[in-house]
């Protein structure tokens, strides 16, 4: 680590490891207006609060995953976004004072994808916020990874990609002025009704680990990896689109019964894959759905939650009904999506 | 010289020299993360020990609770991840069970340990074998018990249990995860030693050094 | 090139690089209701056509720039975008049948990137449709990009991110209802506004080509790049982001006066940069521009002009004026940039 | 053998030939474009020049004019990029200088070749030395119509194109880019030899190949 120049040990676009964050949240202040920057705290809000005696909405987690969550704050979607340092959960007095802003008198939801350090430190963050504050404090935990085995001996599935559509729904919901409980039931029926999976091409690079997380040759892949860089569930030959779709596909729909109702499906980018490869996947996936009788509804195809620059794509299929779908199409203002407003 | 007790200023030692360690190692314990986790634990354990110790050093602690909340404190609101919570509210125990006092002894500082685990667990719910930091922590502590059952000397059961600690943290590489990042690696976790294991054994080895020979 | 299974020879999500282009064009179909995608020809038009009377916009370009050109087809920016093949321009038969297609009656504007391959097949294309159809064609050539020196004895300088601010401000003044002459007009005066500058950390790699374009050692990079994976003007020691925006801002500010104007400012990936690196690098870009005492109206941060998989960005400044910033902030509904509607 | 005249299937042998020799040497040709270019110029003749030789099995030509005029227009509307409109040009000016003949002689081909040299610069306004496929087709017909000069020996014409276009190709490493994408490299550019020049070489030694021995 080289501190006395501004030259990087790798190649990225940064000057020092250490100030990744805070030269980020720098850049977003700058870029966006519409919303407001707490650099202390490391916490973007709205720049303009929604209206009083609707719930609020706040989530957060480890920083290289942008467009998430930060990119997810504005009208219609969350209401503040707590940033810890790269791939590591925020920290309790983050979430204590973004809960203190963000509350508009309807309560606060957490939005939690479950990890070990960002399950800890919220759930520390809420007991703090009911120890020194009158505010309620509802929680989801997004745990949406088939890649990973569910069980209760275990820290369970990751929250990935159903974490970007549960923020839209919800936060569409919460924007009607649903209440508290109500904001939270719709929330875990878009956690208990999408699944995900991903696919890895190349591993990620930790600034501050300033070398690759994990090698990958030139001719495998990694299958069923989260957005943190992790070695995925197996190491398989590197395969054409439609055979990555398929080993991506497949899990997601031995999992959940997607038939029979209208279904949300998300092809995202982890970072380092061109949106031109992301439309050749979707190509594939969409093909599996149609051949399995899936009706895909609505669709988002590019980077929404990343793993800093790997190369590799995640398949979200979220089962939803006409609520979520009118909650879906709501009018939304983030700098990650938008439509109607 | 005596080592029946160890003094706020020793305890001092015991945290400054923890952050040394973590950060001398700090390649190592993100390596190991590397392996089988997300690639920071040296960073975050770095980074946190690091405002532990500057904080200490701005406003020197006179009391062991005082010290170890402090430390736990910041922890917790300068790491995140898994490890902030879980160091975070090991010291913070050891700090509520200790109290205002100025010394520990042996049984004392076993104590204050042991609530500490009591701490991690709460926090986490690791149980033994499930390739964490409490696979060090457990069986250390079972040793510094040992230890003191049969000698107030506190470098014998600090050696005792850092002894006990590496068994500990070499003993996770056979492990398959069951908590923490590492478990969604399933059968692919064996064969790495954990890093928050491999961070604790550093915490045993400190003790070890600020106590000096037995 | 394995052509009997579908392993690809590098880590890239397709299927073989002959079908790139046709297999991503199945994925821009699938996922968005609001295209209509002709695949015989290649071409990517808005689903609803613009009312009757309106000058439609047709722009076009080598593949590997996503979203440019097909992600911004739609109410607000481009009526129709011709594909080529992976770097390569369209062909002249596909500007002449999307010339058919999309004109209302009040003419077509061509907006074509300066590449010799580009000039000549949309001359070829507008020779064709002056020939075979009564359609006003106009043409705007946009050369923007600073790293190349501007000489009528070479092929002059490329058209990169003014690209993205022109066919945005263009399609609202279209929309608007401006005639083929004033919408032309308002096209050059973007066009002879703004500037570019990119910088490349990697090479990209041409499907087809199988292997990166150059070879960047780990300690450089290249300053000057275009779109297309070509070397650039010079190849310097990595830097970190301040530095590397130093040294893309200053030939901006050199080549032309922004102070006493609205600028709107892009920071554009090249494809294989993650967006939490392009906020950072738009964060040095912000303060430079500051410096220098101009005034950012209006900016966007993402990866909006694209080199395939290339690690990098580019920096474009647009000095506008007040109808400029209007035409700006006017809705528009593409897949790549939206906002109003 | 009589090398007087060359007949349309013998031409239709050349065009054959050229995409033989482009589909061979499509590495060769996109490694120099990925040295000054946007590494593609071997997959654009080898996508361009197969449609054209598909199209012509489909319907084989019976004159010169259709043949060539068929071959343009399949590379305009197949290959894109700078070489499609270029070499489409240039086939297509061949065809309507030439006619609808069924043969052409020595004077006849020196004609067409220069006419379609006057479309690829109409459409590319390229200049001796600025670094393109201009400065092996300039050479290349000079050298032809020097040789028809004297000789109405086609094979003989061929020969000497073809050792001009290779002098021509192999001078382009020396040149400063004015046109064409390695013009951005300015100084850099010089040193490698120019894609579109090699591709052109190659259209030469396809005639000489064609043609047979002097
Ligand atoms: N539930 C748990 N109980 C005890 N220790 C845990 C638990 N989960 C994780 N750990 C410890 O935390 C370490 C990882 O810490 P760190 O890498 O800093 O955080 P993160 O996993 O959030 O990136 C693991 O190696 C393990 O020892
Ligand atoms: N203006 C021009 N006149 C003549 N030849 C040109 C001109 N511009 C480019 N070329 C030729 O075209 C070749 C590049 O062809 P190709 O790589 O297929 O197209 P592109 O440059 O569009 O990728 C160059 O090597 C050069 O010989
Ligand atoms: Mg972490
Ligand atoms: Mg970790
Ligand atoms: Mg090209
Ligand atoms: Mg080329």
């Amino acid at each position: 680590m080289k501190v006395n120049q501004e030259v990087p040990d790798m190649k990225k676009l940064i000057n020092f490891p250490e100030t990744v964050l805070a030269d980020s949240l720098a850049g977003v202040a700058a870029a966006h207006p519409g919303l407001r920057v707490d650099h202390a705290n490391r916490i973007i809000y709205r720049a303009t609060p929604k209206a009083a005696g609707k719930v609020a909405l706040l989530s957060g987690g480890g920083t290289g995953h942008e467009p998430l969550h930060g990119g997810f704050v504005g009208e219609g979607m969350l209401d503040a976004a707590c940033a810890g340092a790269i791939f590591t959960s925020p920290t309790p007095d983050q979430m204590l004072e973004a809960t203190k802003v963000v509350d508009r008198g309807a309560g606060v939801l957490h939005i939690v994808k479950n990890y070990t350090g960002d399950v800890m430190n919220f759930e520390i963050g809420a007991e703090l916020a009911a120890a020194e504050t009158g505010i309620t404090v509802a929680v989801v935990v997004v745990n949406d990874d088939v890649a990973v085995e569910d069980s209760s001996f275990t820290a369970g599935r990751r929250g990935v990609g159903t974490t970007v559509l549960l923020e839209k729904i919800v936060g569409a919901a919460a924007e009607e002025g649903r209440d508290l409980e109500a904001v939270a039931a719709v929330a875990r029926q878009v956690n208990e009704s999408g699944r995900s999976m991903g696919v890895a091409l190349t591993s990620c690079t930790v600034p501050s680990a300033g070398k690759p997380t994990f090698e990958l040759p030139e001719d495998e892949m990694e299958i069923g990896v989260g957005i943190h860089g992790e070695p995925g569930r197996r190491r398989v030959p590197l395969a054409g689109a439609a055979e990555v779709a398929r080993q991506l596909v497949e899990p997601i729909l031995a999992d959940m019964d997607f038939t029979g109702a209208p279904t949300i499906v998300m092809l995202n980018g982890l970072g380092g894959t061109p949106l031109i490869e992301l439309y050749v996947m979707y190509a594939e996936v969409a093909k599996l759905l149609d051949a399995a009788g899936i009706t895909v509804a609505r669709s988002l195809v590019g980077n929404y939650i990343t793993a800093l620059d790997m190369a590799g794509c995640s398949v979200t299929v979220l089962r939803a009904d006409e609520d979520l779908i009118r909650l879906w199409d709501a009018p939304v203002s983030t700098t990650g999506m938008r439509w109607g407003i | 010289m005596s080592n029946d007790t160890i003094t706020v200023d020793q305890l001092t030692d015991w945290l400054t020299r923890f952050r040394d360690l973590v950060t001398e190692q700090v390649s190592y314990l993100t390596e190991l993360d590397s392996a089988i986790g997300d690639a920071d634990h040296g960073s975050n354990m770095t980074r946190g020990m690091g405002a532990v110790v500057e904080k200490i050093h701005a406003s020197p602690a006179g009391t062991v609770d005082e010290l170890f909340k402090g430390a736990g404190m910041t922890l917790v609101t300068s790491v995140g991840g898994a490890s902030g919570p879980l160091y975070g509210t090991f010291f913070l125990r050891i700090g509520t069970t200790a109290g205002p006092r100025t010394s520990l002894d042996a049984p004392g500082l076993a104590a204050a340990l042991r609530a500490g685990l009591g701490g991690v667990v709460a926090r986490g719910k690791a149980e033994a074998g499930d390739k964490t930091m409490f696979d060090v922590l457990s069986p250390a502590l079972a040793a510094f018990d040992a230890a003191v059952d049969v000698s107030s000397d506190l470098s014998t059961a600090a050696h005792a249990a850092y002894f006990a600690a590496q068994t500990g943290r070499d003993a996770t590489r056979a492990l398959l995860a069951r908590k923490g990042r590492a478990s969604y690696l399933g059968e692919r976790s064996i064969g790495h030693i954990d890093p928050g294991a491999a961070s604790t054994a550093l915490l045993f080895q400190a003790l070890v050094e600020t106590l000096g020979e037995e």
